[in-house]
Formats: structure tokens, sequence, C-alpha cells
């Protein structure tokens, strides 16, 4: 499955750059995050729970930032797995400023999901997948736009 | 007096029903011992990858697992990997790649099923993924995917395979006035008996002794291969019992060995404790072993005026991962040559290449005798094939080509010399029973409404029983089949045999041999089958070869018993034995009926007041090793209603004419029969099973692998011809599978000719209702 | 079924006991929530004559009647039985006398491997207390949530007939 | 296949439940006829840390009319498939039971689970749109009554809050003169549908569509409402090109996708089909046939 979008964010892309790279902030806008281990700058393991309805699924993934062309595009490929189940996410990311204050963001995502998730639930997946898209990138904006409270 | 006998061709009512009705059948899953654990199994969600890590930690805190075991585990014991039945070898888990999604990583053993299954929960693997090839054809091209790095030959291809004369054949095909070529793929199916696999392993380390309870078609030959695998750790074979407990059905799908076998021997030699591993349904469908997945390209040579006179045939024989197929050794593509089928071609030429892919290794019949029902689908499907391209009626060009009763035994042109047979008279009665002539008028005049009804036949032949030892093994173990027999004083009857039931009613059938023989009442003759402890040595029941070698085995065990008892009974008339006959189940003085003495009579003798110089006792023991494979056929008619608005198919009626040689049973041939067309209805229009490009299964559990229903299956019509085999002892051929290797082109052959005026030739199985309508848009006739 | 005494986990634990009559018989016993009524049937109990055929309620191996109907226990929480009644394969046979059920499938071949039997069987049990001349399109309606391998049905039918029958004769008898 | 565990207790009655549900923090799940959530809780794709059970709670398995047909969400579907007010005026109802899974899970299945799971693929829910009905939910603030189309909101998703249940199904009364049908096509008995269609309509004296209503099962991501293919038969005679028209539109609203169970064009063209031969059976049974 592959998802894409573009998004104006009304931050400047260097605080875009820093809150996207930086697992403590981005995982802040994952689905339901029970865990987030930092392995080292470019690594970590987050443990979300994700799903429609009463199918909710536990997943742990490691993430690595692939790429880290500062301040403008970044790869990262998400792996891990839930009961039965694997999942892998390869996104990438492009940041370009429009002005000092906003930024636009092209992002595409490549979800492969596999095991007994995708046997049982695919008729499910697409539109379950989609919907967290949106919400992590709503998230994503929401919190870059919101007023800086420290 | 033969009624209360029950020998052969009386419908007795089975044995075997008393512990079923009651609940009280034992299958390996109510199998419990004291201090049990229970084994369960991690799997791997992707179909090719590099497995970095398998952490066991979560899963070895929770209270009540035992222990974790993956490949690495294996390693110093020489487990990890196992050979197969074709001479590849299989994982047993890995140690750094899966090959395929549901390949077995990590077993977990626990003392409770429910913890066992949180412990597999808990195992976290760190997958990296490979490329992915499901496609064979795809996998025998240059620069494929490498599925298996363990090999010296560096592609996917596991062997070729021919047979019959190439260049009689090529020059055929080009001299004919005729030619047909179709395309068929026959799917991946599964033959999901509504029990699955499972075992219980209780090694006792005082005694060095292994117990296995297990679900399997061939006990005796998992004894011999778990003492050649594992002998070793010192597993020796007189230390292994193997016990076949009452299996819900096996269809094939209970020959091989699986990983979790392997893993239950081995985690109950390592814990000393009995170790159960029940697998469920979707690790059923998912990783044991598949049937069929052929690609066939098929060619028909004929003259104009309908003479068949070669057939050329190049297929494509997906094995998944590892080549596991439960074939006879000598024949990798099983007996697939017998795709001649009912007709004496003159010239035929036959390959087949497997090729290995990321999906779960095989292939195993389904409920046929080694790769016989992809060539009765393939002659069959083309020679209406040939019908449609020279226009004639499909009936008339079978009776017009068949193999003529007087040419028996008659050589194919691919080397079979088929016993017996009489082609048109089934089919003859076939078409008298369902009332051929009247359903061509019907659909003429249907057609001429627009509406869509279709006819289709089948003449299928058959080949069973193997094997004759000049050809057949498995692993070098020849595929005799046994029986021994014990009468005892009081004149009843112990009776042992090689084969195991899985449904098939041996209690019951076998008895009635004896009973033929002996002329001891059915009741009176117990039949035990399954435990290698007291059983005789056998290759096992699958193939349809219980009857036509452990049932030969049988009668002749009982024949040897009956020379004895007939000297036994000389001497207890006072007469020369040259002056007794066996006659009426009775020993008599010739002329002279009233001097007779009874089986049970000569019995109690045997131990009471035998003859001098005999040895005391009544029992044989016999080793058949069959002359030659028997050759069962049938001719089956199907009638199918096509709704053009959805595309289904319905069938309306379906006439199934078997010749499975002698009847033992008629009430459990018929049962047989019933059976084996459903899961011939089966793959015709329901059952696949599919991958995507990642190597997801598609159709892994009940919920998408479509068995039939009682609302699917019509309501079968039976009828038979009765044609002896001329080799076997009592003149059977075997009958457990005819129906599902017929039925398939019946069903397809149908729908193709609902819809031929149309243009159609061909559609691959199932014929789904969305394949149907496809082609009612496309000639525009859909609703 | 009075609900003052049914179940209810406290806070963290995960067993509770329950009390169900299953053939007659009353059992008190301790359980997990999560455990199924055909696990807590065959493993508590050692009640094996029902089956595990396919996990995903499709084929009925493991149908019981619970407080009176056909249900596939491999889909029911044995807690929600608390209270209730069962009656399983086992129960069929009464003072020695087989169920007309249990001879139809026997005297017409309904088994072979005998797998799917017990479920098949209590299916049809249920269907007979309903309707006491069901049609072969109504026996086939009502096995419809019951796979078989073995047989094509053909037998199954006639058995189910065949138990109607002697139950139809066996009721005018009593009349 | 084995669910992981959690913890259950058992409601009282529906306030009991309530405060159970809001008493887990929203991660308390009901369980009904379990049908759809204890397969689901075996793959482990589900694992609530709490289930209410609710089948104990009595008053909410009745069938009774009043003015309007009420089915209490604990019914299972053999009882409304058993009950003789919905087999005499009903018989939509009786088509939809009958075709959902196979009998024994109908035993057990409820039909008020069988709209609160909003599976897109469940089939009460087209035949609920097509019959316009409502269904009532209770919740710590009281009851509401909730029209159908405003009850799915996605796959696997309700209207329904976290500690709302849902307790009744109210279907109005059909009118005279009014017929419906449930057409549903499955690979085999058993399964879910590769598409379904609820008709229902009520004919005026001289045989015009007067109200109407159609739901299609499987085509999207939640049942759908056919407006346009309601909008075209509304006022007009059944003829065969009003009935086209229709069913050409009902297919043009739907969104079904490629899967296990047919490419999407091929669900398009049944859909098609089922709603002209729903058509059909709802306005011979709305003159008085079967």
């Amino acid at each position: 499955m592959r998802f894409e979008g573009t998004l104006d964010i009304a931050a400047p892309r260097d605080r875009v750059w820093s809150f996207l790279t930086d697992p403590k902030q981005v995982t802040t806008c994952a689905p339901d995050v029970q865990s987030l281990e930092v392995t080292d700058p470019h690594r970590f393991k987050v443990v979300v729970r994700a799903g429609v309805g009463p199918i909710k699924g536990t997943f742990t993934m490691n993430v690595e930032f692939t790429e880290l062309e500062e301040p403008g595009h970044a790869t990262v490929v998400a792996r891990g797995q839930a009961p039965g189940s694997a999942v892998e996410m390869r996104s990438t990311m492009d940041l370009a400023a429009l002005d000092g204050t906003r930024t636009t963001m092209k992002w595409a995502s490549d979800v492969t999901v596999s095991g007994m998730i995708q046997q049982v639930g695919a008729r499910l997946m697409q539109g379950a997948a989609d919907k967290i898209t949106q919400q992590v990138f709503s998230c994503i904006k929401a919190k870059l736009e919101a007023p800086v409270t420290a | 007096m033969a009624v209360e006998i029950g020998g052969i061709g009386h419908s007795v009512k089975r044995k075997e029903d008393a512990r079923f009705i009651r609940g009280k059948g034992k299958y390996v899953d109510d199998v419990k011992l004291p201090g049990m654990l229970y084994l369960d199994i991690a799997r791997s969600p992707l179909a090719h990858a590099r497995i970095k890590n398998i952490d066991t930690s979560k899963a070895l805190k929770i209270p009540g697992v035992v222990a974790v075991i993956t490949g690495k585990d294996l390693v110093p014991l020489n487990l990890h990997w196992m050979p197969t039945l074709m001479s590849d070898k299989q994982m047993v888990l890995p140690t750094d790649t899966v090959l395929y999604q549901a390949q077995e990583v990590a077993a977990v053993v626990a003392t409770e099923r429910y913890i066992a299954a949180d412990g597999v929960d808990a195992i976290e693997v760190d997958y990296e993924p490979l490329p992915v090839v499901v496609d064979p054809i795809k996998a025998l091209q240059p620069g494929a995917t490498l599925v298996r790095e363990d090999r010296e030959q560096k592609d996917n291809h596991i062997w070729h395979w021919e047979v019959g004369d190439k260049a009689g054949t090529d020059k055929a095909f080009k001299d004919a006035e005729v030619v047909v070529k179709q395309d068929l793929y026959i799917p991946r199916i599964h033959v999901s008996s509504i029990e699955t696999c499972g075992i219980v392993a209780s090694f006792d380390k005082v005694e060095g002794k292994l117990t296995v309870w297990m679900t399997t078609q061939a006990p005796h030959a998992i004894r011999t291969v778990i003492a050649l695998v594992a002998g070793h750790l010192g597993l020796a074979e007189h230390k292994i019992r193997v016990i076949s407990p009452d299996i819900g059905g096996g269809f094939g799908g209970k020959v091989p060995v699986y990983p979790g076998y392997v893993l239950a021997i081995g985690a109950s030699v390592l814990t000393g404790a009995p170790v159960k591993w029940i697998e469920d349904r979707a690790e059923n469908i998912q990783a044991d072993s598949f049937a069929r997945d052929y690609h066939i390209s098929a060619e028909l040579a004929a003259k104009k005026d309908g003479t068949m006179q070669a057939l050329r045939v190049k297929t494509i024989a997906d094995h998944g991962a590892f080549d596991a197929a439960a074939n006879p050794s000598k024949y990798p593509a099983g007996l697939f040559h017998i795709i001649t089928g009912s007709y004496p071609f003159e010239k035929s030429f036959v390959e087949v290449d497997g090729a290995y892919t990321n999906k779960p290794p095989g292939g195993i019949a389904y409920r046929c005798s080694f790769r016989v029902t992809e060539a009765a689908f393939t002659i069959e499907r083309l020679v209406d094939v040939l019908a449609l391209e020279l226009k004639r009626d499909p009936a008339e060009l079978r009776m017009q080509n068949f193999i003529p009763p007087t040419a028996f035994p008659y050589t194919s042109a691919l080397g079979w010399e088929y016993d017996s047979g009489d082609y048109g008279r089934a089919l003859r009665l076939a078409m008298d029973k369902i009332g051929y002539a009247e359903l061509r008028k019907e659909q003429a005049a249907k057609r001429a409404k627009g509406e869509l009804m279709g006819i289709g036949i089948s003449s299928f032949t058959e080949i069973v029983g193997a094997g004759p030892s000049k050809n057949f093994d498995i692993l070098g173990i020849k595929m005799f089949d046994s029986a021994e027999i014990r009468v005892h004083p009081t004149g009843k009857v112990m009776v042992r045999i090689g084969v195991k039931s899985q449904g098939q009613g041996h209690e019951t059938t076998f008895g009635q041999i004896v009973a033929e023989e002996l002329g001891i009442p059915v009741a009176d003759i117990a039949v035990e089958e399954g435990d290698t402890d007291t059983a005789p040595y056998g290759l096992g029941t699958y193939a349809s070869r219980s009857t036509p070698v452990a049932g030969g085995a049988t009668a002749i065990a009982a024949r040897k018993i009956r020379e004895k008892a007939k000297l036994i009974a000389a001497h207890l008339l006072e007469a020369n034995p040259d002056d007794v006959e066996w006659k009426d189940y009775k020993f008599q003085v010739k002329g002279v009926p009233a001097k007779s003495k009874t089986m049970q009579e000569v019995a109690f003798a045997a131990y009471t007041n035998h003859p001098q110089g005999m040895e005391a006792g009544l029992e044989a023991v016999d080793y058949y090793d069959p002359p030659n494979l028997t050759f069962p056929f049938g001719s089956y008619i199907c009638v199918v209603d096509i709704d053009r608005g959805t595309g289904e198919v319905k069938i309306r009626r379906f006439v199934a004419v078997d010749d499975c040689g002698t009847i033992i049973n008629p009430m459990i041939v018929e049962g047989q029969i019933h059976g084996g067309l459903t899961m011939g209805l089966a793959p015709a229009l329901y059952e696949q099973i599919t991958y995507d490009e990642q190597g997801n299964i598609q159709g892994g559990t009940f919920m998408d692998y479509l068995l039939p229903t009682a609302m699917e299956t019509p309501n079968w019509e039976t009828a038979k011809t009765t044609t002896p085999s001329p080799h076997h002892p009592i003149g059977a051929k075997g009958v457990g599978e005819s129906a599902t290797v017929g039925a398939p082109a019946a069903i397809a052959n149908a729908v193709v000719d609902a819809l031929a005026h149309l243009g159609v030739r061909h559609i691959d199985i199932p014929i789904t209702p969305w394949k149907v309508q496809k082609i009612l848009k496309e000639k525009g006739v859909a609703e | 079924m009075a609900v003052e005494t049914a179940p209810t986990t406290s806070k963290g634990q995960r067993t509770l006991k329950i009390h169900v009559t299953i053939n007659g018989a009353p059992h008190d016993v301790d359980v997990e929530a999560r455990t199924l009524l055909v696990h807590f049937l065959r493993e508590n109990l050692g009640m094996t004559g029902t089956h595990i055929g396919c996990d995903t309620t499709n084929c009925g191996a493991c149908t019981v009647l619970l407080n009176g109907r056909a249900v596939k226990s491999c889909t029911v929480f044995a807690v929600q039985a608390d209270q209730g009644t069962v009656a399983t394969v086992e129960g069929l046979e009464k003072d020695g006398k087989l169920h007309p059920i249990q001879e139809g499938f026997h005297q017409e071949h309904g088994l072979q491997c005998g797998f799917c039997t017990p479920g098949m069987m209590m299916t049809a049990v249920a269907l007979l207390e309903k309707n006491k001349q069901p049609t072969e399109l109504e026996i086939r309606e009502a096995i419809s949530g019951n796979l078989c391998r073995c047989t094509g049905y053909v037998n199954i039918v006639k058995s189910i007939d065949h138990a109607a029958r002697v139950m139809r004769e066996t009721a005018e008898g009593k009349a | 296949m084995i669910p992981a565990s959690f913890e259950y207790a058992v409601a009282r009655d529906v306030a009991h439940a309530i405060e159970l549900l809001t008493s887990s923090g929203g991660e308390g799940k009901v369980l009904a006829g379990g049908q759809s959530l204890i397969p689901l809780m075996k793959f482990r794709l589900a694992q609530p840390a709490f289930l209410v059970d609710i089948n104990r709670i009595s008053g909410l398995a009745q069938i009774r009319e009043n003015g309007d047909l009420r089915i209490g969400a604990l019914v299972r579907e053999a009882d409304l498939d058993m009950n003789p007010i919905v087999r005499e005026r009903y018989q939509i109802l009786v088509d939809t039971t009958r075709v959902i899974a196979d009998p024994l899970v109908r035993n057990m299945a409820t039909v008020g689970g069988n709209l609160a799971h909003a599976d897109p693929a469940n089939d009460h829910p087209a035949t609920m749109l097509a019959l316009r009905a409502s269904v009532v939910a209770r919740g710590p603030t009281g009851e509401r009554l909730i029209p159908i189309d405003e009850f799915f909101v996605d796959t696997f998703t309700t209207v329904l809050g976290p500690n709302e249940i849902l307790t009744e199904i109210r279907i109005p009364k059909p009118p005279a003169r009014s017929g419906g049908a449930y057409l549903k096509l499955e690979r085999k008995v058993g399964d879910f549908a590769i598409a379904g269609v609820a008709v229902m309509l009520a004919l005026d004296e001289k045989g015009k569509v007067g109200a109407v209503g159609i739901g299609v099962t499987n085509a999207g991501p939640t049942a759908i409402r056919a407006r346009k293919a309601e909008e075209i038969l509304r006022g007009q005679a059944t003829d065969d090109k009003t009935i086209a028209a229709a069913a050409a539109a009902a297919a043009g609203e739907s969104k079904p996708w490629s899967d296990l169970r047919g490419p999407a064009e091929y669900k398009l063209d049944v859909i098609r089909v089922l709603t002209q031969r729903a058509i059909r059976k709802a306005v011979a049974r709305a003159t008085g046939g079967k």
C-alpha cells in the first residue's frame, strides 16, 4: 500500500526537521504509544497499538533513519511485528521552506503488512492504514503549529 | 449362510462405528498423559527473510513456559534439517533464513496449551525481508530470486523428468491432420481433513523407549524414518513405537513428516516428559503439504475422423521451498504418465520440471494416487477440446476411441500395463442413467431461449495400488504390504495389517476378506492396525493401496491358513487331504457333504488335536508384493445450469458409474464414492490457495478455503460395473480416490459445454462465478 | 441463570468458578475467563467426544447443545455456560440404549472417519427437536454449519432422515 | 487458536453494563453473541482487556410490536427467524437472518451485535438501511434514538460511545401494499456476502412506488444506502426499464473492492443484478406474492 500527501505547516523548516527526526518528539504522534527505547540518534524501538474498532494490534517497531539530509530530506524504515504478522513501512519526507515561518512537507509511505493481519484483515487494511496515516500527519501539523509553551 | 458370514459383497454395517457414534473414538488430541507438556510453534509472517535475531526472553519469563527451541538449539543435535521423502531436505527450524510464510521459526514448550500459545506470542523475531518468488515459471527464469541457497546448484530447478517416445511423438504431431492444444493450471489445494495433524511423543529415559501417538497414514515407515534421522540420539528402531490412533481423515496430508512432529519428539527426549503438539487449522492449511500446483501444456494429435493418435505434455511442477512430495522414489512426478487415460494413443511424450518457490513445501496427493488427478483432468479436458474442434459429440468421440475391452491387458504408450477394463460399458450405463439424449435435446431448446445449461463427461482411468517392488519404493523401502492372521482355538480371529484406516472402514472390510476366505463370521474377526509394536510392517494407507496391496496380503495369508486347515480337516475327517475340498465355507469330503468340518472345528483341533508332526496353531503372515498396479475406471456425467446474472454454476445432476473390480462392501464403496465426488467438486468450483507477490497466503483458513457444505454438494447418483482385476487375489482394484480423480473434469467439461456455443474452450478451475460472468459479459450474454 | 451468582473476575484475576450441568451431571470448576467451552469440556473435564476442526467457527466439529441450542463450542467461553446446561455426544446414549440419531448414523453409513460425527449428530438432535419431519433441503440447511470431508453428506442426510422416522414411529407408538 | 487473557464481568442489567464499561476506561468491550468477536480474539487480532458479558441482561431479547416493530438487541438470529410476527409481516428480515453465517452461528449471534459490529459485510445493516430503522442506545447520560443512516461511521465503527450500549432496534410499521426482500450472493453457505442487496418498498393504489429503501452489503467501508436508486424508483411504475435504471444506479453508488470474493467490477454487476431481482421480489410481495 502506498500513501502520500503534501502538508503545509505553519512552522519554520528547522523546527519541523528537528521534530520529525527526534524519536521522542515524533513518536508523540504515533498511535497509542506503549513504550519507547532510543538506541542511538538514528535508531529507536517503539511499541504502539493501532487498529480499527475491536481489531487492535500491538506493534513492536524497530525504526531507523536511513537517510538524513538536514534540513530537507529524510528516509525512515520501520519494521516490526504484531502477533503472527509483520509490518514494514518505508517513508520519505521532503521539506521545503515556504518562507521563514512556513514549511511544505511532501511525504510518501509504502506499507507492507504480512501474516495473519494481511490474511484475515486484508479488507480492512487499506482503510485502517489510510486513517492512521492521516491521524499521524494531522497530529504532526497540530503539534508544530501549537504555540510553544515552554 | 453367506449373510451370516458377511463375506465379500455384503453391505456389512461398520464395526468401528460403535465407538465413533458414542464420542469414544481415540484421536491423537484425546491422548492425555501424566505430566504432559504442550508445544506450540511460532511461524514466519514473511515468505522470504533473513532472521537477524530471535528474542525468546519475554516468552521464557511467562510462568509455565518450560523451554523455547530455536534452530540454533537444534544444530548441535543435527536436527535442524531433515530428509524429505523425495531425496531433498527440509528445515525443521531455520538457523538464518525463512523460505515461506508460516514456516516454523521457534517452538514453545509449556505446561498448558494456553500458556504455550502465550509464549508463541511473546517471541520477538527481527526479520530482514528478502525478495520473494511465488510463480514457478518466473522462478525458472535466469536471474530469478534464489530460493535454496543451501544447494550447490544455484537456480530454482529441482529436476527434469520425462517419459515416452519424444521423436516418435514429435513426428506424429508433424504428420497429424488435427492438433489441439490447451494450457491448464491446476491450482494449489489442500486436503483439509477435519482433524488437523498432531502428535504426542513420550520418551522414557529409563527404558530408552520412545512411544509416539501420531496422525500418520504410514506408521511403520515413520518408525523407520525416526530411527534413521534420530538414530544418532540413541533412538533405535526396536525402542520406537509408533501408534496411529483413530485418524480424522487423511487424504494424503498425513503421509509426510512435518517439523512439528520432530520438534515434539525432540522436546520429549530433552525434557523426559510427554509432549503434545496439535496444529490449528491455519497451520494445517498454511504450512502442511499442499496438493497439485501443476502448470500444464498439453497437445493432442488426431485424424479428422476423430481417431486420437498422439499426446504431448509439458508441465512445470511447483514444489514450494522443499521437494517434500510423497511419491514413490522413482517417480518425481508421481504416476502422472497415466495421462493417456482411457485411449489407445500410439505415441506419447511427457516431461515435467520441478521448481522451487517461496511457498510451503509439498506436494502430496489430494485423495489421489500420486498426480493421477492432474493427469485425468488434463486428458479428459483435452478430449472435450478435440470434440469442440471437430464439432463432435463428446460421448461419441470417447466411444470411438476407448481402448476396447478385448485389448486388455493393454500396454499404454507410456508403458503402463492396464489390467482390465470395459470403458464403453461404463459410459453407456452413465448415459442411460442420466438420459443423455434427452438432455442434449433440452440443452438445444434452452440455448434457443438464451438459457445456459451444460453436460460434461469424464471417462477416466486411474492407476492405484502401489506397488510392485521392481519399480516402487519410498526411501528404498519396497511398497509391499502385509497381513498377519491368527485363528484362536475357539474359532475367533485376530487380523493385523500394515496399513491404517483414516475412515475407510478397514476393521470391517478386512474382516470381510478373511470371513470370505475362512468361512468365519465377520463378527468373530478383530482387525488391528496402526501400532508398530504389534502390526506387521507395511507402507500404509494412501494412493488407494490398502485393498490392492494389504487386501491381497490378507487374502493370501487367509489362504495359507486354509491350506494348513485342510490338512487338519483331513485328519479330523480321517480322509486323504486330496479328497477334501473347501465348499460352502466348510471342508467336505468330496461327494459326501455330510462329512464336513467347519473352520471353527478345525481351529480347535489346531490347538488340541493336530496331526502328529504338524506344528500346532493356526496362523499365517503374508507380505504381498503385487505383480502389477490396478486400474479402476469410471464414467461420470454432470449437468449444470448457469445463472446469467451472477455467473453461478449450479450442479443439477451428477451420475457416477464406477468400476473398481470386485467389491468387498457395497455400502462402504458407495460412501467412498460420495466422499470422493465431493472432493472432486471442491477444487472444480471452490477450493484453491493462492499467494500474493509478497508470498502472503490467500485462503489460509476455512473462512477463505472453501470446503463445500451440504448445500453446495449435490445428491450424488451412483452406479457400477464390475470388471475384476485379473491379477489381484480377490479381483479388487481400490476405490477411495476414483471419484476425486474423475469428477473435476466432468464438472469443468459441463461448464465449458454450457458456454461452448459461444466459443469457449476452457476455463481454469476453480470455476468461480466471476470467471463465468466475465465470459458471459465478453460474449454479450450476461443479464 | 440467576445473575447474582454469575461470575465476574476481580481486578487482575483471571480465573473464576463456574457451575455447569453437563449431560445431567453437575460440575463446579475453576476456569480462566478465556477458556473456550470446547477446551473446558476436553481439557478440564476430559470429555473428548467433542472435537476441534477449524478454530474459525466454520466446521462445527465442536457442536454441543448449550441450554438446548446447538452452538459451536469453540466460539463460546466456558464462563458463558455458567449456571447452564450442556449436552454432548457422550450423553446421547441413555441406559445402554443408543439415541435414534446414533442408530441412524450407523445404519445409513453416515460416518467414515468419525471426526465430524459428534458435532453433526448434535446439530441433528437439535433439528429433530424442532422439526419432526424435515425435508431433505431442511436437513441440508440445518447441517450447513457442519463440514464433513469423508461422506459427501448424502448418507448423513439419510441418517438424519432415518432418525426422524424412528423418532416419529416411537412417538406414535407411545401416543 | 487461543485468545489472550482478559478480565470478565457479567452485567446484571443495562445500567450495570454501562457502569462496568465506564469503569474500564475505554478498555472494555461488550460480549453479546460473540460470533464475530471471539474469532477475532482467537486470532489475537482483538485483545480486549475486559469483557462485559451482557447475555444475562433480561428484557433485551424480546420482539414486540408497538406501532413499530421492536427487536431487543440480544434477540438471536435464529429466534428472529422463528418469530411469528416477523414471519408474518417482515419477510425481508427472514430473508436476511437466514443467510447470516450458518444455523449454528445464528443460535448465538444477535441482531444487535450484527449491527454494532459495523462490519460492512454483515447482512442486517443493509436491511436496516432499507427498512429505515433506528437503534436505541443507552449510555451514562441516558437513552437516545439513532436513525440508522447516522449509525455507521466506518468499518467496525459506529456512533456508539465507548460506554454506550445498543439496546433495541425499531422498525417502522410497513404500510399497506409494501414488501421487501434481501438477496445475498455468497461463495458458499456460511460465507460473508460477495454482495447483498436489501429492498423495501410500498406501492400506491396505481402500483407506483411510494416509500422505498435500498441498502447494499459489502460495497464500501460501511453498508451503504443506494439513495439515487431509491430516487429513480420513487413515484414510478415498476416496469423493466425503471428497475434496470434503479439497479444501475445502485451499482453506481457502490464502491466494492477486489478481493478473494471477486473483482470489484464483478461485484458491481452482481449488485446491479441483485438489485433488479430484489426489487422484483419486493414488488411481488407487495402485491401479495411470496
